[in-house]
């Protein structure tokens, strides 16, 4: 029986430890998850769905569970990606598609046929309209998800630029990009004749 | 056309002219170096600084980058400071390595001028100092000192650097001798009193002064190396904050603890003068790429040099600690960097945004 | 006293104890235009105003295309409270109210009234002088300075009348004339205190009048003295030795700086957050100034104002006194410029100005310098950047106290809160960092763009926050629609079910008597069944 | 009193353990990528080490010499270790969530950290007292924090450089953290153990 010894010692050893630890589980137990309040926060609401999430409180439910990588969210770009690697701990990872310029939908109202299917499908309804009549989108809401598209049975939207606005420049960074741009916004002012 | 910011006028200072600049305060110190060691002393030199050229140049081509920066003077530098810090007695694939190693290990593969946490020159002065002690810690004679030493003419010296001591009929003993430091480190180790042993030595404040103790290259001459310190400091190249706070530190702990003990703790001027102190302060801590920028955290930085030098130096198994002390505090420079900063305009301090 | 000191100082070159944390001295301060008198340019041919001159919200036109507008006639007002309303610059008819280029570094235009000169400048004599403000009541006189369109002229173009409050809270004990212009090659203070100087010091009496403040000191910069002898010869004819004195300091870069300048002359510092007032301060340019004095004792709004066209490509630098309005292009004309092949303007100082895109763009009320410039000399300080060697000159010289070396580095690598941290938003853009830096590091470039980046992402934030919202409040309202839907559908599906349970039940009592009918009359069954589902059709 | 001294300095500079003894690599190069993360390691780490050393003298004293089963020592100081990391984490995971996440698998994984391990088994080693013990596991863990969180300083500064493509990642972080062992040699001597 002598050699049973240490088996007892270590076995009781081990509960005494086990319930510690189980009682502190219990008082440190954490309530929801508060990480995918954290990214949400980070992504853009487009609520596009472009990263096969049906918007992007989903998405970021599915990412604080480490279902998704962190590279889904094409709206986002690389910043919102980056801040979502920092967060998660993991390897930053190039998102797949393209980044684009910042659109809005735009409704061409004399093709309109007021259908309303459009209305329907706008994730932030912004499209105003009634039935047969013509529909306008508020730009200033748009977050060019692309999602009224689909639907429009006699393609009447338009994905168009955001204009520049004077209070909205920034500075671009020091390098070699910035030049292009500044010529021909010059040559742009030559031809309008200012 | 391009997006251009303000401002459209420069000072005109330029990386070439504050390398150059701080060359040319070292060539005092130099020239004092080549009358102690005589060719020895050229020898090193040339090598250091040819090998460090060379290196940078095919460091830069192998990487497919541009090789103007070579003449940007900091590689130069690199291999004169290294020389500097280098004893006379190191034989020529020593001074190849160190200043390859330097080039390579401690700027390029960090991504060139710039971007070295530590400073290339003292990494492989630590390097070298730890791989080879004999060498590090053997004094070549000065030329002044023993004049029948047959050593100092061309050919001998040429012998002696390629060869080694026997190629020249020489042993170790017979040409090399201790450093004040080093000196006075195994006399009180054998209980032997401070005064006493620099008396031993035959030590002199003047001499360690005007240049003419043992040791290595560049630290010979305090006068010479302050000469060209001052010069950079009246120059605006580098600012009195590292060099002021790192020798008063020194000075006042050696100061204090000479008060408490003179017996075991050496007195101030002797700490400030003896070893790599001043050459250290004046031209590697103040190495802008590895210390921290703004003037308080330069103050903390000579601060943290001059007590890591004095606890070395006294405490330590190395009887120069200021190469570790300014090694040891580049790593501490980010976190001085992040932690001590200068009161923002309008702000209390220490209070944030 | 002062006057022997100063005279001691500038004999001795010691300089007072720095006035205010870092800045620096221009090796070449290339001021040729100082001690040249001020000439009038011409009238051009036509005078664009943007309807946004100073900083805060633009103003909205009042005149429409067509219209006769006579020199001082308002021709935009002003909307919301941080705004100043703008003035014609002579009579003349508006051609056009569309986008032109302004002097912003974006190259972008901003909506603008073109005004054709008829040549005849007949002015619109709406505000009458007020030569005696001290009778005048302080609310009044602040509203004629709002009327007149003042904005600061040192280039911050901040709305004056802001500045004026008489507020019991932080009362005003100094008002501080800005006379430094500390920017290479500007000279138009200079030039207007020699020629302006007792303009500008009635401007200063009616600036202390409005806040009720004791003490006036006009700062000036000791490479200025010829200013400095009229302006204290001025004060003297004046009488007013004893509120007002002339401060010279050193020269030195940016002490014009609004938070410089008080620092230096007060030894005080804005808090963080805070306006010159909440220490009992306020500044104000000495171009303000004199525009004080048009506007309250002649009773003329802001139309002109004092310019330095120079530069290393200007034949014949001259100060000039300038219609807001007038173009560029035909303002270096003036001075004999004329091809711009190789010339690149600068509209400011070159220290804080911008490189203009083009020579089409209107002076307006910030303008205090056109310099044209050869393009390799531009091209000279914008060498190209080299790694960054990490000497912290640029924080040495930094007035605000910050480290714009690591500063630039988050902002380059995009570490925006790290730049934040960093405390980004108390630069004020001087640009003495990148004068000193070794490595010819765009550091305000950097700056700027950080900043632009994280106006940007707090944009995209809100715009999120509220598509967020707008995009719960869609779910909720969906889910609400459903939810009746299925409310509508159950009573439905429960109407159908009693209807049906009705008819059951009918049928049920309409089948027994038709067997009893069928029993007793079999041969008119067939009928009677025919009967029974027609009834039954109708029901439901 | 100077004893408890030595004991400090010797664990945290002379013979640091990521340095000198190159116990603990695996997190010194794992959790330093950021300032933040590495001050939170290092206070996980002190806490553990802290409490490892104390239990672990506890239990050397009171079970493992009292039954003469020393022969299992090793497997009783990592069940103890065990559960004080199992704790660390759930109070981490309660108080700072993003400390939590940052920290990673790091952070279970100091259960197996050798640095932890070893200063159990050396304070057995060299008979320390109780107070010498949780000193020396106090020092050895203050030395690992110091090294982890200038190393990290360091390492925020390398983020920025361009870095050859083929040295970029762990064989510059390698380079510098032996040119770290090497500059920590400057102190050997400094107290004589």
């Amino acid at each position: 029986m002598e050699f049973l010894y240490p088996v007892f010692i270590f076995a009781i050893l081990a509960l005494v430890i086990g319930v510690g630890l189980a009682l502190a589980s219990r008082y440190f137990h954490v309530e929801g998850d508060p990480l995918s309040d954290k990214i949400d926060a980070l992504l853009p609401q487009t609520q596009c769905g472009q990263c096969g999430y049906p918007g992007c409180r989903p998405y970021a439910n599915a990412v604080a569970a480490d279902e998704v990588s962190v590279n889904h969210c094409v709206p986002g770009g690389e910043r919102t990606m980056l801040a979502i690697a920092d967060i998660m701990g993991v390897e930053p990872k190039a998102i797949e598609e393209e980044e684009t310029v910042p659109v809005v939908a735009y409704i061409r109202e004399d093709e309109c046929i007021g259908c309303t299917l459009c209305i329907k499908a706008c994730p932030v309804d912004c499209i105003i309209g009634a039935p047969k009549q013509y529909h306008t989108i508020v730009a200033d809401h748009c977050t060019g998800c692309t999602l009224c598209l689909e639907p429009c049975p006699v393609d009447c939207i338009d994905m168009v630029e955001t204009p520049e606005l004077l209070e909205h420049w920034a500075w671009p960074v020091p390098g070699t990009k910035r030049a292009i741009k500044a010529e021909t916004r010059k040559a742009s002012h030559e031809d309008a004749d200012v | 056309m391009i997006f251009l910011s303000s401002p459209h006028q420069h000072g005109g200072n330029t990386i070439q002219l504050t390398m150059f600049s701080v060359i040319i305060a070292l060539i005092p110190a130099a020239m004092v170096s080549v009358y102690l060691y005589g060719w020895l002393a050229v020898f090193l030199l040339t090598t250091c600084i040819g090998i460090s050229l060379l290196t940078e140049y095919w460091m830069l081509r192998w990487m497919g980058k541009p090789t103007k920066p070579v003449w940007d003077g900091s590689a130069g530098l690199t291999g004169l400071l290294l020389a500097l810090t280098l004893p006379a007695a190191v034989p020529w694939w020593m001074a190849i390595f160190a200043a390859v190693f330097a080039i390579i290990l401690g700027k390029q593969l960090y991504g060139g001028l710039g971007h070295n946490p530590f400073n290339p020159a003292l990494a492989a002065r630590v390097v070298l100092l730890i791989s080879f002690p004999l060498h590090m810690t053997s004094w070549i004679v000065p030329m002044h000192m023993d004049a029948t030493l047959n050593m100092y003419d061309f050919v001998t010296s040429l012998q002696f650097f390629f060869l080694g001591p026997d190629a020249v009929k020489q042993t170790w003993d017979a040409i090399t001798m201790a450093s004040p430091l080093g000196y006075l480190k195994t006399e009180l180790g054998q209980g032997v009193t401070v005064s006493q042993a620099l008396v031993n030595y035959n030590y002199s404040t003047l001499h360690a002064f005007i240049g003419r103790e043992a040791g290595s290259l560049g630290e010979g001459s305090a006068l010479a190396l302050l000469m060209g310190g001052i010069w950079l400091m009246a120059r605006h190249t580098i600012s009195w904050h590292i060099p002021i706070s790192y020798i008063a530190t020194v000075a006042m702990f050696a100061w204090v603890f000479n008060m408490i003990n003179p017996d075991v703790y050496a007195p101030p001027l002797f700490h400030v003068l003896a070893g790599g102190l001043i050459l250290c302060a004046f031209f590697m801590a103040t190495d802008p790429v590895s210390s921290p920028s703004s003037s308080i955290g330069k103050i903390v930085f000579g601060i943290g040099c001059g007590v890591l030098t004095w606890v070395i130096r006294t405490y330590g198994n190395y009887p120069e600690g200021a190469m570790f002390a300014v090694v040891l505090m580049n790593m501490v420079t980010p976190l001085i960097d992040y932690y001590v900063r200068p009161r923002v305009y309008g702000y209390k301090r220490g209070k944030k945004a | 006293m002062f006057d022997l000191w100063d005279k001691v100082q500038q004999v001795l070159h010691i300089n007072t104890p720095r006035g205010f944390t870092g800045g620096i001295v221009h090796q070449n301060q290339y001021k040729i235009t100082g001690g040249d008198s001020i000439v009038a340019s011409p009238l051009p041919d036509m005078l664009v105003h943007p309807i946004k001159q100073h900083i805060g919200d633009p103003c909205e036109p009042i005149v429409n295309v067509g219209e006769r507008v006579l020199k001082g006639q308002m021709i935009a007002k002003a909307q919301g409270y941080l705004s100043v309303p703008i003035h014609a610059s002579t009579s003349g008819v508006v051609e056009k109210i569309e986008k032109h280029l302004i002097p912003h570094p974006s190259g972008l235009g901003l909506t603008s009234i073109s005004i054709k000169p008829d040549g005849l400048d007949e002015v619109d004599e709406s505000l009458h002088p007020l030569p005696n403000y001290r009778s005048v009541d302080i609310v009044e006189l602040r509203e004629r300075i709002r009327h007149a369109g003042l904005a600061g002229l040192g280039g911050a173009v901040f709305p004056t009348f802001v500045k004026l409050v008489h507020d019991q809270k932080h009362p005003i004990e100094t008002v501080i004339l800005n006379g430094i212009e500390c920017e290479p090659w500007l000279t138009c203070d200079h030039q207007l205190m020699i020629e302006k100087a007792h303009e500008i010091i009635t401007g200063l009496d009616i600036v202390m009048y409005l806040v009720d403040a004791k003490q006036g000191i006009i700062a000036i910069e000791d490479n200025k003295p010829d200013a400095v002898t009229v302006m204290r010869k001025t004060l003297k004819d004046m009488g007013l030795t004893d509120t007002v004195e002339v401060k010279v300091l050193p020269t030195r870069y940016p002490q014009g700086g609004e938070k410089q300048l008080i620092q230096a002359i007060t030894g005080k510092e804005i808090p963080a957050g805070g306006l010159p007032l909440h220490i009992g301060v306020i500044s104000s340019n000495v171009g303000t100034s004199k525009a004080i004095y048009d506007a309250v004792c002649l009773g003329e709004p802001l139309t002109e104002r004092i310019i330095t066209v120079s530069g290393d490509a200007v034949p014949k630098a001259v100060n000039m006194s300038v219609r807001l309005g007038t173009s560029v292009r035909f303002l270096l004309a003036q001075v004999g410029v004329t091809g711009f092949d190789d010339i690149k303007i600068i509209h400011g100082g070159p220290m804080m100005g911008e490189l203009m895109v083009d020579a089409d763009v209107p002076v307006v009320k910030a303008s205090n310098g056109i310099l044209a410039m050869h393009k390799q000399s531009i091209m000279r300080a914008h060498h190209d950047e080299e790694p960054c060697i990490r000497c912290g000159d640029c924080g040495e010289v930094c007035p605000a106290g910050l480290m714009p070396n690591l500063l630039a580095q988050h902002c380059k690598e995009d570490q925006f809160e790290r730049a934040q941290d960093y405390n980004l938003f108390d630069c004020i853009e001087c640009g003495a960092c990148s004068y000193v830096c070794p490595s010819h590091i765009p550091l305000v470039h950097y700056f700027r763009y950080g900043k632009g980046q994280v106006a940007q992402i707090q944009r995209e934030k809100a715009f999120a926050e509220e598509s967020r919202m707008r995009s719960e409040k869609r779910d909720a309202r969906l889910a609400k629609e459903l939810a009746e839907k299925e409310e509508k559908r159950r009573i439905a599906k429960e109407k159908k079910e009693a209807r049906a349970k009705a008819l059951a039940d009918k049928q049920a009592a309409e089948d027994a008597t038709l067997s009893v009918e069928a029993e007793n009359a079999n041969e008119n069954a067939d009928k009677g069944v025919a009967k029974a589902v027609d009834k039954s059709e109708e029901a439901s | 009193m100077t004893e408890f001294g030595v004991i400090l300095l010797s664990a945290v500079l002379v013979n640091n353990y990521v340095l000198t003894k190159f116990l603990g690599i695996c997190p010194f190069l794992g959790v330093s990528g950021k300032l933040e993360t590495a001050i939170g390691m290092s206070f996980a780490v002190m806490f553990v080490m802290t409490l490892a050393s104390t239990a672990s003298w506890i239990i050397q004293q009171l079970i493992l010499i009292p039954f003469d089963i020393m022969y299992l020592q090793t497997v009783f100081f990592i069940l103890i270790i065990a559960a004080l990391v199992q704790f660390v984490e759930m109070v981490m995971h309660k108080t700072s969530p993003v400390l939590y996440q940052g920290l990673g698998i790091f952070l279970p994984l100091i259960t197996t950290n050798c640095a932890v391990l070893g200063v159990a088994i050396l304070n057995v080693q060299q008979d320390y007292s109780f107070f010498a013990s949780v000193l020396y596991g106090f020092g050895a863990a203050v030395g690992f924090g110091l090294v982890l969180v200038l190393f990290s300083g360091l390492r925020e500064r390398l983020e920025a450089a361009p870095i050859p493509e083929v040295f970029k990642g762990s064989p510059i972080i390698l380079i510098t953290a032996g040119m770290m062992a090497l500059a920590f040699m400057g102190f050997a001597g400094l107290v004589k153990v």
